[in-house]
């Protein structure tokens, strides 16, 4: 595809070919031929094709210079029309998609038979709607080109049916010996039908074992819960309920099964209006920032290791049935902290929570869970359910017992389904030298990765939306998956119809088995079966499904619990805590070779395509590593080439190099490392990015350790940024100029301050906001020009509230599927070339030590009064009659002059031709009602016109206006607490107008008198007046 | 001596002179001798030979403002059809008609129309190019574009009578007289 | 009044040595007749080596694309830009030099006007190449003229750029008119002096047949005069619209009101400097020439240069008192990003070329030093390259929105197009030097004629001629 | 020495420059226009088809609806080719063993597609809707002019974008009623009988004292009867996305 498509030839062109095209040989060649060296990434763009290819390429783009009049194409018509199909319409389908075994219920947009772009599912629970930016990059990972498409013995291509041969044969050897060799790895499993599946083979096998093993662990839940209530139990919290939410170590509005839920319950308790002006208080206690930390109203920095003893101190205060030996000090701060929390939990019994990360050891889990209940917090602000999973299990145990016995050679017949310990399990079980041993590995997984070039048999793996299959979400509501695509490759499997294959049933389909399983579990008759089944499949959730409340109570009382040591005062400047966590977007690795997670920058720190050693600034100091090596002749420019120092770090006899990045809020004397980057087998993206953390971790020191050697190298290393962080780098000598928080870019102000004045007018910079200049012109173009009874006009605006903005990004990735945005590489990203129409503005206020971070999405503002327009010489870019700043990307011709006239520079350029993709697959992908830009374009965002262009069609057909609610764009669509609003300005009732109609509203430099149509609420926080005192003070504004 | 006929095909007769004074000098005498078609021809401008010959003219410049009165009424016009009639576009909600915006193209079009008139009104009043001419017939007019100064009365002139004109020239001294083949 | 500037021309002649009408024409005209000393060869040779990376440079940008340059978000607009308004600077002192010291009678200028308005022609060539090529797509940069099409749709005509199209071109044909017009009656002297019928021939044809007819003369002088009236406001209206690419917008640096006529003067202070940067070895050269281009040409220069250079600082001055002035923290700011920023070296560099080392001409002594002068002129070109580099680059980087900061550095494509533009200038103004008259023959003959005619020894011709026996014209 | 122009010269002189002059404007003018021409925008060129459909014979002589193969035409952007399926419903029981139809039969038995070449292509950034068109009175006819008596299918008009924009500016001048649209001979009423009968019939409201007389006031009456907003139509974001 030399030229940019639409999609609408070529849509119907792959959806008809896509069955005869999956098998051709000519296809399967194709894509073996780019595996798997072929890179996305534009790094090599330039070195890789010859000189006049590219010079016709380059004319060809002609193609999108507005002369139509190109050889006319193909125009495939189908033999015959399924039911359903409409041509150029859009179907939608509810499916599910798992992240380590939990489910997130889904709704697949499908264009002629292909998903372009995945919605969350309303009546999931774990979506209710919304999306997390993973769910929304899942997407790409199906028609990823660098996909595993054949079975592999030893790395040669093998067909099928000799491989199920052989593992037939080998099978009936084991069910001899009741399986006595067999061990089955695999990631959590909350699949029912899976599970069966396995349990048939485990009940035919006795003495199979069946292993799960996840990276990113939960098992300190459970024994947590064990510790306090003497079985192992899920939580689930009630966020909507709670006044007061304190989390010690914990994302949960950010990372785990249920974080899309959360954040929405935890936000209806933050949205600050005239009418409502109350909001709850987020407490955090953190290493490094995470989502929920930025959150927060009040944040401890703190190592990882006393947090056990925080909480052991606001149980003390609360006097929780908690009987312990604490060890380690408080600081004064901390101390002043606990009281504070301690004092809010206690004024808020009942519909208060306290809440552990999965990083801290049972014993936190279990004074949590006292305080929990001595505040009777249980049951209303937290509820407990028995374990989602089919067979809950401690992750860590499993993984060291295989390896126990891989190393006595009891192990004859391995088979992994979609795991991949030989990169991800602890360094010390060393899995690279014990999965060789195995006789008989079998490794299922959708790439070829580090464990499959160990094994000896590869399947390569089904992706969830090419097959039928089930899945709980965090609550244990189950959703039937369903295809929404015939499988890409021919070769691929799911672990479904695997472990049929070896359960003896290797006829049956997917669909079989799994509608085998729920007529079977429903026990309903095949009539009502039927519809259950229709209903099920549907709606996206099986009714009934979701698990029980469970009642409990403390085993004893008080708890005696053990306290972890903690770090104690260190005595070498270069000794530090260590604090292993999954990475932002690419979680534990398995993400690696997601170009758009890759890409999308990571919440806190605004670098993609890395993980670095992320410390304080007093630290990265103190190690020296401060002005080295690149930081150049002048000390603000030591980020201006993107350049970090490397350091090593030894930790219990393993080493690490790796790039040390300084991020404010971090605590002192520790460092955080993000696990999952530092493959080697990801794909052509994720191969060989960042640093392996992996090669720290061990079973011991699964989350922190203490005593990380750091020794600073000669070297440095390139940071891919969207976002520079002020106070660090430029100067502070004089903030009034520098500190960006300084700038009035956001309105902020706390709810005492809203509370006494919701025009927050005598905070600084307020009347920059508001006050209009006259204008030479008759602004005949103003929306509320527009307003009249009888006015047809829509005036479309959006209006984003940062208060209940986390910054999880799901919004970003959205707008990137949702507008066939390309990904440019690491290397773009470092010349600041990244393409993401939507980005998350983070600026830090107060102290390096402990700042507060606001935040905001910035989408193109569609100023009315845009500066954009006005200079460019092409009318590329001109207003429409609804207001919206349209961008006409066939008109443009690249002068990039609108770009530097946008005050909020939210516009993008193909430097180069980025949307050029190699694989035919990713053409599939994209969406055919939004135009591929060639190179050379501008672009930006238009608040998703084709999807207003649909529904006013839609509505013109029908003569009537459109409905508030009618548009959604994409990132309003993913948010999960919705503080997106889009709609009719000129509509009274339309809730963006209401919203517009807040005292704290407010445009964004407004006083450059541009006009936006997209304004912002003030960021109101609810600082506790004990504490924020010390930080605000630091900041020095209002 | 003898009267010699007239060549009958005889262009004029022309004296050639050392110094632009003498030329002005015979210039004002030719005039006043009554000669109407007569020229001076001179190797850079010399200042006051026109008003000695009695020329007076002012069509170039009158040229230059027309056309740039209709440059600048062009373009501006162009402007306004475009942004006002032919295809308005809310750009920057900006008036269709914000003239003050076009108000440097206006300047330019008139700048270079204008140019454009003296350029071509200058050579068109000058009936060039006229590569040939019966002047360069005279071997010493290549002279003419460096150091000499030469007077030609044509034979058009009603009172052109060969060796009257002769004996004018002779009186005005010049270096060299020599008939201009036609 | 004329016996005035006699007086003033007797102390400061504007010729060196006994000047006849034949030597004044043959000192000049001879020099594209003979041939040329090696050096040309060399330069001329440096220049073309430096086309031939341009013209490559090109291509491989149209292939590739922008990306090849080290614009990126913030900074959309880099080397391209900055050397467009550079080179459009240069050009303008020809065009002043010709136009506005003509209508301010400057007798001086004609020994250099023919020279400076060469200058301008291809300096704007240059220019013109990066507005062109800095577009994303420049085979469609032609939708920037208004023609008439099928898409039915047309030119933005609020945008400063496509003011530029309009302006640039304009100031193109004009400079070019104007320095062919000045060529007219030189050609008609180099055809007169022709030996070989070719040359004859092709001068012929260049030189429409001019005869130095007297009417002629007349309405030549009159369409000359009042191209240099046309050229004088469209010279300013030039710079002050490229000024405008930057003052219409809202950027911290760009959004200025003194722009225009601090862009003009600068225009003409690295005008002046290239003037001299290329006059000097051409002098050294062409010894021929130093009987035109006096030492005291040479010193004008320098004043005007001085003068000029003195605005352009008075600019600095204002800018950083708006900053300060306009209590805008976003102004202030930029220029706190000035002095102490990542591109602080930029802008001290700036201070230091432009402001402090032209007070050097302040001494006679340096003003008479040829080796000092040129590096001086050198010095001030690259000062005035910085200024454009602080405006554009200093002001984008950090704008408004601190997360969208970003830097910029450029990659070998952009000095690739930078050097390859100054080698095409340099082959350009060789070619000229090589079949062009470099000064203007006819100009300085009327003005050694109105000035010295009389004072210098000339009466050597003085004495009444004899009558001469007549003969048929082509007899003899 | 002679010179080396001759008196003729001075002709040939100034006739090159007014020739060159003349030359200019004429290539201007040329280009404008070819750009426009048929030549150019291939309007009224057959294009060989795997199955030589007459749209002639199917509509004119058969007098089958547009909307029996089109079927998606009033509810989609796209008109849509008809499947083989479709076209089999009659060609199961006529001309079953016509030579002509083989690759129909061939698609239909192998259930392979057929693929025909696209007569009426847009660019890919050129977002057309069908249905926002034929339900607003914007009759085939207006850009598949003469379909009826194609018995190879062209396309008959340019399809470029100041076509495009002639009617979006003013609809008037082609709108018709939405019942009219599939009807290809459909004239506007001519006399004020024949039009009031025309609007009763299809109870388009109107001010029966002054009856539209021509297309014009006809097209004024129904864009507005059709809540259509002319000055929205040449909005860019309503083509282009």
């Amino acid at each position: 595809m030399e030229k940019p498509t639409n999609g609408q030839s070529t849509g119907e062109k792959f959806w008809r070919s896509l069955n005869e095209l999956a098998e051709s040989p000519e296809f399967e060649e194709q894509l073996a031929r780019e595996f798997p060296r072929h890179a996305q990434p534009l790094s090599d763009f330039v070195s890789r094709r010859q000189f006049l290819k590219l010079m016709g390429a380059s004319m060809a783009l002609a193609g999108l210079s507005a002369c139509g009049y190109k050889p006319q194409g193909p125009i495939i018509s189908q033999a015959k029309t399924p039911p359903e199909h409409l041509p150029g319409e859009s179907l939608y389908f509810a499916t599910a998609l798992a992240v380590s075994g939990f489910g997130m219920g889904v709704l697949a947009k499908s264009y002629e038979g292909r998903p372009i772009k995945l919605e969350g599912n309303p009546n999931h629970p774990a979506s209710l709607g919304a999306t997390n930016a993973i769910t929304q990059a899942m997407l790409l990972d199906l028609y990823d080109p660098d996909r595993s498409q054949n079975v592999l013995k030893f790395g040669r291509i093998e067909p099928w049916t000799t491989f199920a041969a052989e593992l037939l044969q080998k099978i009936a050897i084991q069910n001899a010996k009741q399986g006595a060799g067999v061990r089955i790895l695999t990631g959590a499993i909350t699949s029912p039908t899976l599970a069966d599946q396995i349990q048939q083979f485990l009940k035919a096998n006795p003495k199979a074992q069946w292993y799960q093993y996840e990276a990113v662990s939960w098992e300190n839940l459970y024994e947590g819960t064990r510790l306090a209530f003497g079985e192992w139990l899920y939580p689930i919290y009630r966020l909507d309920q709670a006044q007061v939410l304190v989390a010690l170590d914990s994302d949960l509005l950010y990372t785990g099964a249920g974080a899309v839920r959360y954040a929405h319950d935890f936000m209806q308790g933050r949205k600050v209006r005239k009418e409502q002006m109350r909001m709850n208080r987020l407490f955090v206690a953190e290493p490094m920032f995470t989502v929920t930390g930025m959150t927060a109203d009040e944040r401890l920095p703190i190592q990882s290791s006393k947090i056990a003893r925080l909480a052991y101190e606001i149980a003390r205060l609360l006097d929780a049935p908690v009987q312990a030996e604490p060890s380690g000090e408080l600081t004064p701060e901390e101390q002043k902290w606990v009281q504070v929390v301690a004092g809010e939990l206690k004024a808020h019994a009942g519909e208060s929570l306290i809440v552990v990360g999965e990083a801290q050891p049972p014993a936190v889990h279990a004074i949590a869970h006292a305080i929990n209940q001595v505040l009777g917090n249980i049951g209303k602000t937290v509820v407990f359910i028995a374990p989602p999973e089919a067979k809950p299990t401690l992750h860590t145990q499993d993984i060291r017992q295989l390896a126990q016995e891989l190393q006595n050679n009891a192990v004859e017949m391995l088979i992994m389904l979609g795991v991949n310990p030989a990169y991800d399990a602890p360094a010390d079980l060393n899995f690279t030298e014990l999965i060789p041993k195995v006789p008989f590995s079998v490794h299922l997984g959708a790439y070829v990765d580090e464990t499959a070039a160990l094994c000896v048999w590869h399947v390569p793996e089904t992706h969830p939306l090419e097959a039928w299959g089930d899945v709980r979400a965090f609550d244990g509501t189950v959703t039937i998956q369903q295809p929404l695509i015939y499988p890409l490759y021919a070769n691929t499997r799911t672990a479904l119809e695997l472990m049929a294959l070896i359960n003896g049933q290797s006829g049956k389909q997917t669909y079989e088995l799994v509608r085998a399983y729920w007529q079977k579990a429903s026990g309903l008759t095949p009539a009502q079966f039927d519809s259950f089944w229709r209903k099920s499949v549907h709606d996206g959730v099986v009714p009934r499904t979701a698990r029980p409340v469970k009642p409990v109570a403390l085993k004893q009382s008080p708890l005696v619990v053990q306290l972890p040591e903690p770090l104690g005062a260190v005595q070498a400047t270069n000794t530090l805590e260590i604090r292993f966590a999954p990475d932002p977007t690419i979680y534990d690795g398995r993400f690696a070779n997601n170009a758009w997670l890759q890409e999308l920058p990571k919440p806190v720190t605004r670098t993609c395509w890395d993980n670095l050693a992320f410390m304080s600034l007093n630290t990265f100091k103190a190690l020296g590593l401060w002005g080295k090596a690149t930081y150049a002749w002048h000390e603000d420019v030591s980020f201006v080439r993107d350049q970090v120092p490397l350091i090593e770090i030894q930790l219990n006899g393993k080493s690490l190099i790796v790039a040390a990045y300084p991020i404010p809020g971090h605590v002192d004397k520790a460092l955080t490392l993000h696990l999952g980057y530092g493959r080697i087998r990801a794909g052509a993206k994720g191969s060989g990015a960042g640093f392996n953390a992996y090669t720290l971790r061990t079973t011991t020191d699964l989350w922190f350790a203490r005593d990380a050697e750091v020794i600073p190298t000669r070297q440095s290393y390139a940071v891919a940024r969207t976002e520079e962080h002020h106070l660090i780098d430029t100067r502070q000598k004089d903030p009034e100029l520098d500190s960006t928080a300084h700038r009035p870019i956001l309105l902020t102000g706390t709810l005492e301050e809203f509370r006494q004045d919701p025009e927050l007018k005598n905070k600084s910079h307020r009347e920059g906001y508001t006050h209009e200049l006259p204008s030479m012109y008759p602004e005949r173009h103003r929306y509320d020009r527009y307003e009249n009874p009888d006015n047809y006009r829509y005036a479309w605006g959006m209006v984003i509230d940062p208060t209940l903005c986390t910054g999880c990004s799901a919004c970003v990735t959205a707008c990137q599927a949702e507008n066939n945005i390309p990904v440019v590489g690491k290397e773009e990203v470092v010349r600041r070339r990244e393409m993401l129409w939507l980005r998350i503005d983070r600026y830090f206020k107060g102290s390096p030590e402990n700042p507060k971070v606001y935040q905001a999405p910035v989408p193109c503002m569609q100023c009315e009064n845009a500066g954009c327009e006005l200079v460019c010489p092409v009318a590329a870019t001109v207003h429409d009659h609804e207001g919206l700043n349209v961008m006409v990307y066939n008109r443009c011709v690249g002068t990039r002059y609108c770009s530097n006239n946008c005050p909020y520079k939210v516009r993008r350029f193909n430097f180069y031709r980025y949307s050029y993709m190699k694989s035919p697959v990713l053409h599939l992908m994209q969406n055919p009602d939004v135009t591929v830009r060639g190179r050379g374009v501008m672009e930006k965002c238009t608040y998703c016109v084709q999807r207003i262009s649909k529904a006013r069609i839609t509505a013109k057909r029908e003569n009537r206006r459109i409905r508030d609610g009618e548009v959604v764009p994409a990132c309003q669509q993913a948010c999960p607490t919705g503080a997106i609003v889009f709609g009719d300005l000129n509509d009274p009732n339309s809730k963006v107008r209401q919203w517009r109609e807040q005292p704290h509203n407010f445009a964004i430099l407004g006083e450059l008198n541009y006009r936006p149509r997209t304004t912002y609420l003030a960021k109101i926080d609810n600082p506790h007046p004990e504490l924020s005192g010390a930080e605000v003070s630091h900041a020095g504004s209002h | 001596m003898a009267p010699i006929e007239t060549a009958p095909k005889l262009y004029g007769m022309m004296a050639e002179f050392e110094t632009a004074e003498q030329l002005i000098e015979a210039a004002s005498r030719t005039r006043s001798a009554g000669y109407k078609k007569f020229d001076c021809y001179t190797p850079f401008p010399v200042h006051g030979l026109t008003e000695a010959m009695g020329v007076e003219e002012a069509k170039v410049p009158w040229t230059v403002f027309v056309c740039g009165l209709i440059g600048a009424m062009a373009l501006f016009g162009l402007q306004v059809y475009i942004s006002v009639i032919d295809y308005p576009l809310n750009v920057g909600g900006r008036d269709f008609l914000s003239w003050p915006y076009f108000i440097p193209i206006t300047f330019e079009g008139m700048v270079l129309f204008a140019a454009f008139g003296a350029f071509i009104g200058m050579l068109a009043y000058n009936g060039l190019p006229a590569p040939y001419h019966p002047v360069f017939n005279v071997p010493q007019f290549a002279r003419a574009s460096t150091d000499r100064f030469f007077l030609c009365i044509e034979s058009k002139d009603p009172n052109f009578q060969h060796d009257r004109v002769y004996e004018f020239l002779q009186s005005l001294n010049p270096v060299r007289i020599s008939e201009v083949e036609a | 009044m004329q016996e005035a500037i006699k007086n003033r021309v007797q102390e400061f002649p504007l010729f060196e040595g006994q000047q006849t009408y034949e030597r004044i024409t043959d000192q000049i005209a001879r020099i594209p007749e003979n041939p040329h000393p090696p050096a040309w060869r060399v330069v001329f040779g440096i220049g073309a080596v430096g086309t031939l990376l341009l013209v490559t440079t090109l291509v491989w940008l149209v292939a590739i694309g922008t990306g090849i340059w080290g614009i990126n978000q913030p900074v959309a607009w880099g080397f391209d830009i900055i050397n467009f308004v550079w080179w459009i600077g240069i050009g303008h002192a020809g065009t002043l030099i010709s136009a506005i010291l003509l209508l301010l009678r400057q007798s001086w200028r004609m020994s250099i006007n023919r020279f400076s308005e060469a200058m301008t022609i291809f300096a704007v060539m240059c220019a013109g190449l990066f507005p062109l090529f800095h577009t994303g797509r420049p085979w469609v940069a032609y939708w920037l003229f208004p023609l008439p099409n099928w898409l039915a749709i047309w030119p933005q005509f609020r945008s400063p750029l496509e003011w530029d199209v309009f302006a640039v071109s304009t100031y193109f044909t004009v400079s070019v008119l104007f320095w062919y017009m000045g060529l007219i009656p030189d050609l008609a002297t180099m055809r007169d002096r022709a030996k070989s019928t070719l040359a004859k021939v092709v001068h012929g044809i260049l030189s429409w047949g001019w005869r130095g007819s007297a009417v002629h003369w007349l309405r030549y002088e009159q369409a000359y005069l009042l191209l240099a009236g046309l050229s004088t406001p469209l010279v300013l209206s030039v710079h002050s619209i490229v000024s405008l690419d930057f003052a219409i917008s809202i950027v911290p640096g760009w959004h200025v009101t003194i722009f225009p006529p601090y862009f003009v003067a600068g225009a003409i202070f690295s005008g002046f400097a290239m003037v001299l940067t290329l006059v000097i070895p051409f002098r050294i050269l062409y010894p021929g020439l130093r009987e035109y281009i006096t030492m005291n040409h040479i010193d004008w220069m320098a004043k005007v240069m001085l003068a000029t250079g003195w605005i352009v600082f008075y600019g600095y001055l204002c800018e950083m008192f708006f900053g300060w002035y306009s209590a805008n923290q976003f102004e202030q700011f930029l220029v706190v990003n000035r002095f102490f920023g990542p591109y602080w070296l930029a802008y001290w560099a700036l201070i230091f070329c432009n402001g402090i080392v032209p007070q050097l001409l302040w001494f006679p002594k340096i003003r008479h030093n040829l080796l000092i002068l040129f590096l001086i002129s050198i010095v001030v070109n690259i000062g005035m390259w910085f200024e454009r580099f602080v405006i554009i680059v200093v002001s984008l980087h950090r704008d408004f929105m601190s997360s969208a900061w970003g830097q910029y550095a450029p990659t070998v494509w952009d000095w690739r197009m930078y050097l390859g533009t100054i080698g095409f200038f340099v082959m350009m103004m060789f070619l000229f030097a090589r079949f062009v008259p470099m000064l203007a023959i006819a100009e300085l003959k009327d003005i050694w004629h109105r000035l010295y005619y009389g004072h210098s020894g000339h009466n050597g011709h003085g004495k009444q001629p004899n009558p001469v026996p007549m003969g048929k014209g082509g007899e003899s | 020495m002679p010179q080396v122009f001759k008196r003729h010269h001075n002709t040939v002189a100034r006739a090159t420059i007014v020739g060159g002059l003349l030359a200019l404007v004429g290539l201007v003018l040329a280009g404008s226009n070819i750009t426009r021409s048929p030549w150019m925008t291939r309007a009224g060129e057959p294009l060989d088809q795997p199955v030589p459909f007459s749209h002639k014979h199917h509509y004119a002589e058969l007098g089958i609806d547009c909307r029996y193969c089109h079927w998606s035409v009033t509810k989609q952007a796209h008109a849509g080719v008809p499947s083989t399926e479709l076209c089999m419903t009659c060609h199961s029981q006529v001309w079953t063993n016509s030579p002509l139809l083989q690759p129909v039969r061939d698609s239909y038995n192998n259930n392979a597609p057929l693929v025909w070449n696209k007569v009426n292509d847009l660019p890919e950034f050129v977002y057309f809707n069908h249905s926002a068109h034929v339900n607003k009175g914007i009759s085939c006819a207006t850009c598949h002019q003469g379909i009826e008596k194609m018995h190879l299918t062209a396309k008959s008009q340019p399809f470029s974008m100041w076509w495009c924009l002639d009617c979006h500016r003013n609809p008037e001048k082609h709108i018709r009623p939405s019942e009219e649209v599939f009807n290809m001979y459909y004239q506007t009423p001519r006399n004020p009988e024949e039009m009031k009968a025309m609007l009763d019939k299809y109870q388009i409201p109107y001010d029966p004292n002054n009856i539209p007389r021509n297309q014009l006031e006809l097209g004024r009456l129904l864009v507005k009867h059709y809540n259509i907003h002319k000055e929205q139509l040449s909005d860019c974001s309503i083509c282009h996305r």
